[in-house]
């Protein structure tokens, strides 16, 4: 029963990273950058829906909408002013520029919401399930989460094989020169993905903190890069991956904290992963390209 | 929101007349952000106060107060900001790592400082210039023990606390040796980081199948609402017993306060007692910045009036020099006597801490109880 | 930009000897070094031209200029009376235009099916889409053969011939190639000039990059020589392959 | 000849860069001396060449190795943890200047072992993946050293991953390393002189690596790895030493950190990833492979939220803000093109420009 | 006995038999030539020659050791060095680095002497800056000696890309269309520097080529693959008349 019950607490940690790390993969996948100011835009989509349902009492409904449009046109408008510029420029250049945009959203979010922690108001309030007599108990929004996590991997995962503006990513992801050959709008193939990849964050950040109720200008940083590792741990681009890498990350997480220790959880987290990429070095899902000679 | 943004130049005399210049440090930005604003917007308070009744001694005090992130290079370089300042007194830092870090400097160049919230020992080991308004961590950690002891608040303990926090784990550990000595049980130790404050379900669980029917919580009322709100969800509820990082638990903003119901905290301060200080305290900081002040804002404001008494004990002025400040300050800080907000009857021995009761508060109907 | 379409759709319209592509003084520095150094010529509506030169005379620069994959210093580049010079890539490419690249650049994780779809981009058809697949996997049955087989994976001929058949997915009016025939065998050398001339004969206008100067010269209606970023001759096809300064620099006669 | 005159023009630009810090620490001794330096000044002097030693690392690493590295907080830490715990548990047994001499061997030296020992399983790896392992690494010493009690008694010293009562000392023990508490009281013993000349050393011997046998076959392996097999690379040891060496100088810049301030902790800023992206940041913005940058970036950046401390809370915002103007104007293509229309062109950016396709992530 | 002897070598990627029972022999100092239509596995044969590939059969000598499977990097120990058919050079360094970098094993002096500048470095460095000279200048390559290699046009850099090769001091040298890209003229100076560098350097050279003139031009002996199989091997007039190798291959 034990066992069963940090597995379950388990799954749910690991269903809040797994809803950030599709967002992470999805720009990963296409842009080929690190946008380290993901976990940022959470934190903003977070804010935005305390504000309009607890400060404005919306309807849960419409509040996750108006955070889900607001931080794509964020998302937009942080590619535009600062991603587009590098777009020929290295890899690296445009990670560090990502940094700055994070360390900007945090201490924009510090001056405007204060530093004081906000006791964020689940945006789920479905009780979940209780199995076992009571003795195990899977509540409400990690049940959600998991669905949630589903149906965005499968729409994603549907859009980029089956519709125009997916073949477009797949292709930019490859080449961005020859898409430009087939025709293909990179920079409005790649506003797009960002786009796609913000809006999902406002929706993480709504259930990251309907799990962990604490909301401050922090929030989003560390889960950010939690979500990152779990990205890599499914293999970076692979939209299943990131799925897959949240779940078992949060569930590796909690096995270690109840079965080995807690005050070296996090290490043997990293341990795990990095043993993990020495047996799969692309990740659980992640493709093998090898190169042809 | 708040901001206590009336800092550093705004205050510095500019006529040229003789000014006290104390200067403060503490992070305003970055994770530990609430604690440091908390911190600077309460002295200001006091500043003000003073000011307006005419200063310390019949000079004004201009303030300072410098963002160190908490991060011990950046607050002693913080610290050299200030000092270029011209700063005659330190009330800092917040958190104890850079507390430590500044107290060689301040030492090193005897400045006299007073840190409102820095409680680790090793703020004050071997700096005879460095004074301490918050319990250190052996006596919180001692306190508690012997208080869960002698009321027998439970007899199998549950500990979680930060490993990576000096704070946490200094409580911690000076907790785990008084209970041990008191022959408390503890039947399950956890822990967590400032990377891994996300979910505490799991050592919530292993608490719980230890069996521990009280949970000694030595962290910040941030993590500690989590804690709350997710023992609620895995319907687990022991007696709870934070120390005084849990006060400014009522104060997180859309808090479920009933969740709090029957948690035991160590503090010296409620910002809803009805004391008079308190009250006004509290109302002209909501009105001033906004949100509640906690406990490190109530040390914070109850430094600035110790360092008026016993300035003006001393009878120092501002022209005196840096070290004779100091050690005019060192000697009389021990004479002063001060009931503040966060303690009646605070007295400082030579090692730098402060002696006041511990005041263990439990949480009833969303409002602080003593417990006694 | 309604004036230009109906200017486009006219242009189109018409048929004998209109110039279909037109390069005025194109300047195209890379850093310090000076590409290109104004070169004009233009290429007429049904017209093979093929542009020869030696290794790092500016054949390649030209051509991405052409397609917008660089932006040159100064000069213009004209597409039925329109100038493209400005206009990015992409949007060239839904004008008409199709460029193999150098280097093939497939998009090596996706199959040949794939990226001869990837090419169709462009297109919304796909009964017509279909019809052009057939007719490039009848122009080279090894892409039927391998079309679910990762591009990255395949031979340095048959990525190639997939490159070809991309470009000529999206059914354009001009071609740019260059060098389609690096790396095929002899067999296929020719092949692939006989598909060239079949593009161009089922009115497909192409602008060749060649090493092979004979067989592009050949299949040629007229040519340009580019020596190090000027054009230094120019003419008849068939009166370059004869002209004797021509055959011993670039026929190797 | 024309390959001489390469070679003399990045030994010029060498020459230049020492020469720069070396004016630079005369003009702020003097500036000391007369009373004219600030203490803020003189404060950051170390803690600047400190991280300045980090980024020269780093960027063997990034920008030679080609590999992304977000773990080398970690090796910073290792070098500054050991190193004082050495001091401490020597300060009464050696003389001050040979227990610091030997606290910067030993320091350098773990950092170089570990970078080693990680390097070893982190190689088979690349891009991204590389790069996450390395910041894994980092964070897995950053953890433990945060449960790290080592203290000492008479019966000699004691570890626990646990807490402090594990240690089982006798009464009158002294813990040196605490947990999240870190060490205290290491003797400060860096000093701006010591830091300098050590960053010149550091300049010269990596100046000297890159452009030697070693060098070019490290460089050979990031520009093309199956084109240096094929000439007889042994691919694994050239990456193993560049590894090791690039964590064995951020060890060395950890040393110089850890006896510069007498409270030493490992949190997340100061030793953890974001300190890590932070050297990267100083690396990047230098330029990768430009060593000369990697200083003055670190300088700038370092300094610039030090100078900002006037604008009190739009400081950090102003600072993001700088960070991200000054990458695009050092990075963006387009910005190039147009600085160099209108001559904002230093050598290096055309340096730059010309590397602009390469991506090294 | 054979400077390489090749027996059975045959490899598969997923269902698909790339190369199947490949047998070749080499004399020292000849000059031979591998052809075939596209897709026909020759670049494969490259691969395994130079373990880049891992056979699934047969057995690979070189000068009678057995090399099959070795690693890439000890077969060039070995003897054997490459171009490759999509050129591979160190694109960020110079010419001269390109070719002191082929020289690395031929020159010894450890990372310690680099780094600290002890005399031996500079009297090695200095003959490799001599030796790299010289082995550019048969290419004509030493005026541009401090040009990016990147930065050379496509021509030079496959010349660039052999002078590396060289720079190994192979007893064997491999080239995969050498002539790809090149104009006629160009392709002629090539054969004449492959005739050159096998005098100079006393190499044996196996080249991959499509460009007729050039195999018929140089090559003594011949093997033509077709579906990963030696469809004709033998004199190279005896082969390019062979039937089947003008029907698979060469065309009317
Ligand atoms: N990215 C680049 N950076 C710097 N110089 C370049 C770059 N690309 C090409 N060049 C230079 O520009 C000139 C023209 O190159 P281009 O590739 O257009 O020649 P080409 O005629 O296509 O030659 P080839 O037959 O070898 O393909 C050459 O001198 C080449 O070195
Ligand atoms: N890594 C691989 N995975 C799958 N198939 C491969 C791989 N490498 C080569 N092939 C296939 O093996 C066959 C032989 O390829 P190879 O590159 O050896 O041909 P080639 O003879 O060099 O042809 P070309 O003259 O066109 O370069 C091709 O059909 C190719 O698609
Ligand atoms: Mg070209
Ligand atoms: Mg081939």
């Amino acid at each position: 029963m034990g066992f069963l019950t940090y597995l379950i607490n388990g799954l749910s940690l690991g269903s809040v990273y797994a809803i950030i790390a599709l967002g992470y993969t999805m720009v990963y996948g296409i842009a080929k950058m690190l946008n380290f100011a993901h976990g940022d835009v959470i934190m903003i989509g977070a804010y935005l829906v305390f504000m309009t349902m607890t400060g404005s009492g919306m309807p849960v409904v419409v509040s996750i909408v108006i955070s889900i449009i607001c931080c794509t046109a964020l998302g937009m408008l942080i590619e535009k002013v600062a991603y587009k510029p590098l777009r020929k420029a290295t890899n690296l250049a445009v990670l560090i520029t990502a940094i700055g945009v994070s360390y900007f959203l945090q201490n924009m979010a510090l001056l405007i919401f204060g530093s004081n922690p906000i006791s964020f108001t689940s945006v789920i309030t479905w009780q979940g399930i209780t199995l076992a007599g009571g003795q195990l108990k899977i509540t409400g929004v990690t049940i959600i989460t998991i669905i949630t996590c589903l149906i965005i991997m499968v729409a994603l995962m549907w859009f980029v094989k089956n519709t125009k503006p997916g073949q477009a990513m797949r292709a930019v992801s490859e080449d961005r020169d020859a898409a430009t050959l087939m025709g293909i709008n990179v920079n409005g193939t790649i506003s797009l993905t960002f786009a796609i990849g913000s809006g999902l964050a406002a929706i993480a950040g709504a259930l990251l903190c309907s799990s962990y109720p604490v909301l401050t200008p922090y929030t989003g940083s560390m889960p950010g890069i939690k979500a990152f590792t779990a990205a890599v741990f499914g293999g970076i681009g692979s939209i299943p991956g990131a799925l897959i890498g949240g779940l078992l990350l949060g569930i590796i997480e909690n096995l270690a904290k109840a079965y080995i220790s807690s005050q070296l959880a996090d290490a043997i987290v990293f341990a795990v992963l990095i043993i993990v990429l020495l047996v799969k070095p692309t990740g659980i899902l992640g493709k093998q390209t090898k190169e042809k000679v | 929101g708040n901001s206590g943004n009336s800092t550093g130049s705004d205050n510095v005399d500019t006529s040229g007349e003789l000014v006290w210049k104390i200067g403060g440090i503490g992070p305003v930005t970055g994770g530990a952000a609430q604690y440091g604003q908390g911190v600077e917007n309460a002295i200001q308070l006091a500043v003000d106060e003073i000011n307006a009744e005419g200063g310390i001694n019949g000079y004004q005090i201009a303030f300072n107060f410098q963002d160190d992130e908490a991060d011990a290079q950046k607050a002693v370089n913080a610290y050299n900001t200030l000092k270029d300042w011209g700063m005659q007194i330190l009330e800092g830092t917040v958190t104890s790592g850079s507390c430590a870090a500044v107290s060689a400097e301040t030492n090193n160049d005897r400045i006299f400082q007073l840190t409102p919230s820095a409680s680790s020992t090793s703020v004050t080991e071997g700096n005879d210039n460095t004074f301490q308004i918050c319990f250190s961590d052996p006596n919180q950690g001692t306190v508690s023990a012997d208080y869960i002891a002698d009321n027998n608040l439970g007899t199998k303990i549950g500990v979680i606390y930060d490993s990576s926090d000096p704070y946490s784990s200094g409580v911690y550990q000076n907790f785990a040796l008084e209970a041990q000595a008191k022959g408390l049980e503890i039947v399950a130790t956890e822990s967590f980081t400032q990377d891994n404050k996300t979910d505490f379900t799991t050592q919530l669980n292993k608490c719980k199948s230890a069996g521990a029917d009280l949970l000694f919580l030595p962290f910040y009322y941030q993590e500690g609402s989590v804690v709350l709100t997710q023992a609620d969800q895995i319907g687990y509820d022991p007696v709870m017993f934070g120390v005084d990082g849990f006060d400014g638990l009522l104060g997180v903003e859309n808090f479920d306060v009933s969740l709090a119901e029957g948690v035991y905290l160590l503090t010296p301060f409620a910002a809803d007692a009805t004391d008079d200080a308190t009250k006004s305290f509290v109302s002209s900081y909501e009105e001033k910045f906004g949100g509640t002040p906690n406990q490190f804002a109530a040390d914070a404001y109850d430094g600035v009036y110790i360092l008026k008494e016993a300035i003006e004990a001393a009878g120092l002025t501002p022209d005196a020099s840096n070290e004779e400040i100091c050690d005019a300050l060192i000697a009389q800080i021990q004479q002063v006597n001060y009931n503040g907000l966060t303690g009646e009857n605070m007295t400082w021995n030579d090692a730098g801490e402060v002696s006041k009761a511990p005041k263990a508060v439990i949480i009833k109907d969303g409002g602080y109880v003593s417990a006694e | 930009m309604i004036q230009r379409l109906l200017r486009l759709i006219l242009e189109n319209n018409k048929t004998e000897d209109l110039e279909m592509l037109k390069v005025e003084n194109l300047v195209v520095n890379y850093g310090v070094i000076q590409a290109l150094k104004g070169i004009s010529f233009e290429v007429n509506e049904g017209e093979v031209i093929a542009l020869i030169g030696a290794n790092g005379a500016g054949k390649t620069t030209t051509l991405q200029t052409i397609s917008g994959m660089l932006s040159p210093n100064s000069g213009k580049v004209l597409l039925n009376d329109v100038d493209i010079t400005t206009i990015p890539g992409h949007k060239i490419v839904s004008m008409g235009m199709a460029h193999v690249p150098e280097g093939r650049r497939v998009f090596p994780g996706l199959t040949v099916l794939e990226n001869l779809k990837m090419g169709a981009y462009t297109r919304s058809n796909k009964t017509e889409i279909a019809k052009t697949l057939e007719q490039v996997y009848e122009s080279f049955p090894r892409l039927k053969e391998r079309q679910n087989q990762l591009a990255g994976t395949l031979s340095g001929g048959e990525q190639q011939m997939l490159a070809m058949g991309r470009a000529l997915m999206s059914n354009p009016k001009i071609v740019l190639m260059d060098e389609p025939s690096m790396g095929l065998s002899p067999i296929y050398v020719d092949e692939i000039f006989k598909i060239i001339q079949s593009i161009s004969d089922a009115g497909t206008t192409v602008l060749l990059v060649e090493q092979n100067a004979k067989k592009a010269l050949a299949i040629a209606d007229r040519a340009y020589v580019l020596e190090t970023g000027n054009v230094v001759l120019s003419g008849d096809a068939k009166d370059l392959l004869n002209d004797d300064s021509i055959k011993k620099a670039y026929l190797g006669e | 000849m024309a390959a001489m005159k390469n070679l003399n023009k990045s030994t010029q630009k060498l020459l230049t860069t020492i020469g720069i810090i070396i004016v630079l620490y005369l003009v702020v001794t003097i500036m000391e001396a007369t009373g004219n330096l600030s203490s803020l000044m003189g404060g950051l002097m170390v803690p600047v060449c400190a991280f300045s030693l980090v980024a020269v690392g780093l960027n063997l690493c990034v920008g030679y190795l080609g590999e992304l590295s977000l773990g080398h907080a970690g090796f910073m830490c290792v070098g500054a943890f050991t190193s004082a715990f050495f001091s401490k548990v020597f300060m009464n047994t050696i003389p001050d200047v040979p227990r610091f001499i030997l606290a910067f061997i030993i320091g350098t030296a773990m950092a170089a072992l570990f970078g080693f020992l990680i390097a070893i399983p982190v190689l088979r790896l690349s891009g991204d993946y590389l790069a996450i392992v390395t910041l894994a690494f980092g964070e897995i010493i950053k953890n433990v050293i945060n449960t790290l009690y080592v203290g000492i008694d008479g019966n000699g010293i004691h570890f626990s991953i646990k807490d402090m009562l594990s240690l089982g000392m006798e009464p009158g023990g002294q813990v040196i390393v605490n947990g999240a508490q870190g060490v205290t009281g290491t003797p400060r013993q860096s000093t701006f002189l010591i830091s300098v000349i050590l960053l010149i050393v550091v300049l010269i011997l990596t100046y000297n690596f890159v452009h030697s046998r070693t060098g070019r076959a490290v460089q050979a392996i990031r520009d093309n790895q199956i084109a240096a097999e094929t000439v007889g690379l042994p691919i694994t040891k050239y990456k193993l030493i560049a590894f090791t060496l690039s964590a064995a100088i951020a060890g060395l810049g950890g040393v110089l950190f850890a006896h510069n301030i007498s409270s030493l902790q490992a949190t997340t800023n100061t030793f953890g990833y974001n300190m890590s992206i932070m050297i990267l940041v100083y690396v990047v913005l230098g330029g990768i492979g430009n060593f000369r940058g990697s200083v003055i970036a670190t300088a700038v950046l370092y300094l610039l939220p030090e100078l900002l401390r006037g604008m009190q809370n739009y400081r950090m915002l102003i600072y993001s803000v700088v960070l991200i103007v000054l990458m695009l104007f050092n990075w963006a293509p387009g910005i190039l093109k147009w600085r160099e229309k209108h001559g904002f062109t230093a050598a290096a950016v055309t340096q730059k420009f010309g590397k602009k396709k390469k991506e090294v992530q | 006995m054979s400077l390489l002897e090749v027996s059975s070598l045959g490899i598969s990627f997923g269902g698909l038999r790339a190369v199947d029972e490949f047998n070749l022999n080499i004399e020292k100092g000849e000059l031979y030539g591998l052809i075939g239509p596209n897709g026909a596995g020759k670049t494969t044969v490259f691969n395994m020659l130079t373990g880049i590939y891992k056979p699934t059969d047969g057995k690979i000598f070189l000068d009678g050791k057995d090399i099959t499977g070795k690693k890439t990097a000890d077969i060039n120990k070995a003897g054997i060095a490459r171009t490759f058919q999509n050129i591979r050079l160190f694109g960020d360094q110079s010419v001269l680095d390109n070719v002191k970098i082929g020289l690395h094993n031929s020159f010894e002096y450890g990372t310690g002497t680099g780094i600290l500048r002890l005399p031996k470095y500079f009297s090695v460095e200095k003959e490799m800056d001599k030796k790299a000279l010289e082995i550019l200048s048969v290419f004509g390559l030493d005026k541009e000696a401090d040009v990016l290699a990147s930065n050379l046009p496509y021509g030079k850099q496959r010349q660039l890309e052999i002078a590396r090769a060289l720079a190994t001091n192979p007893s064997l040298l491999l080239l995969d269309e050498p002539a790809a890209g090149m104009n006629p003229n160009e392709t002629k100076d090539l054969m004449n520097t492959i005739a050159l560098i096998r005098k100079e350097f006393g190499v044996t050279i196996l080249l991959i080529e499509h460009d007729m003139k050039l195999v018929s031009g140089i090559c003594e002996k011949l093997t033509v693959l077709n579906f990963g199989r030696v469809l004709s091997q033998g004199e190279t007039s005896t082969v390019l008349n062979d039937p089947e190798v003008i029907k698979a291959y060469l065309g009317e």
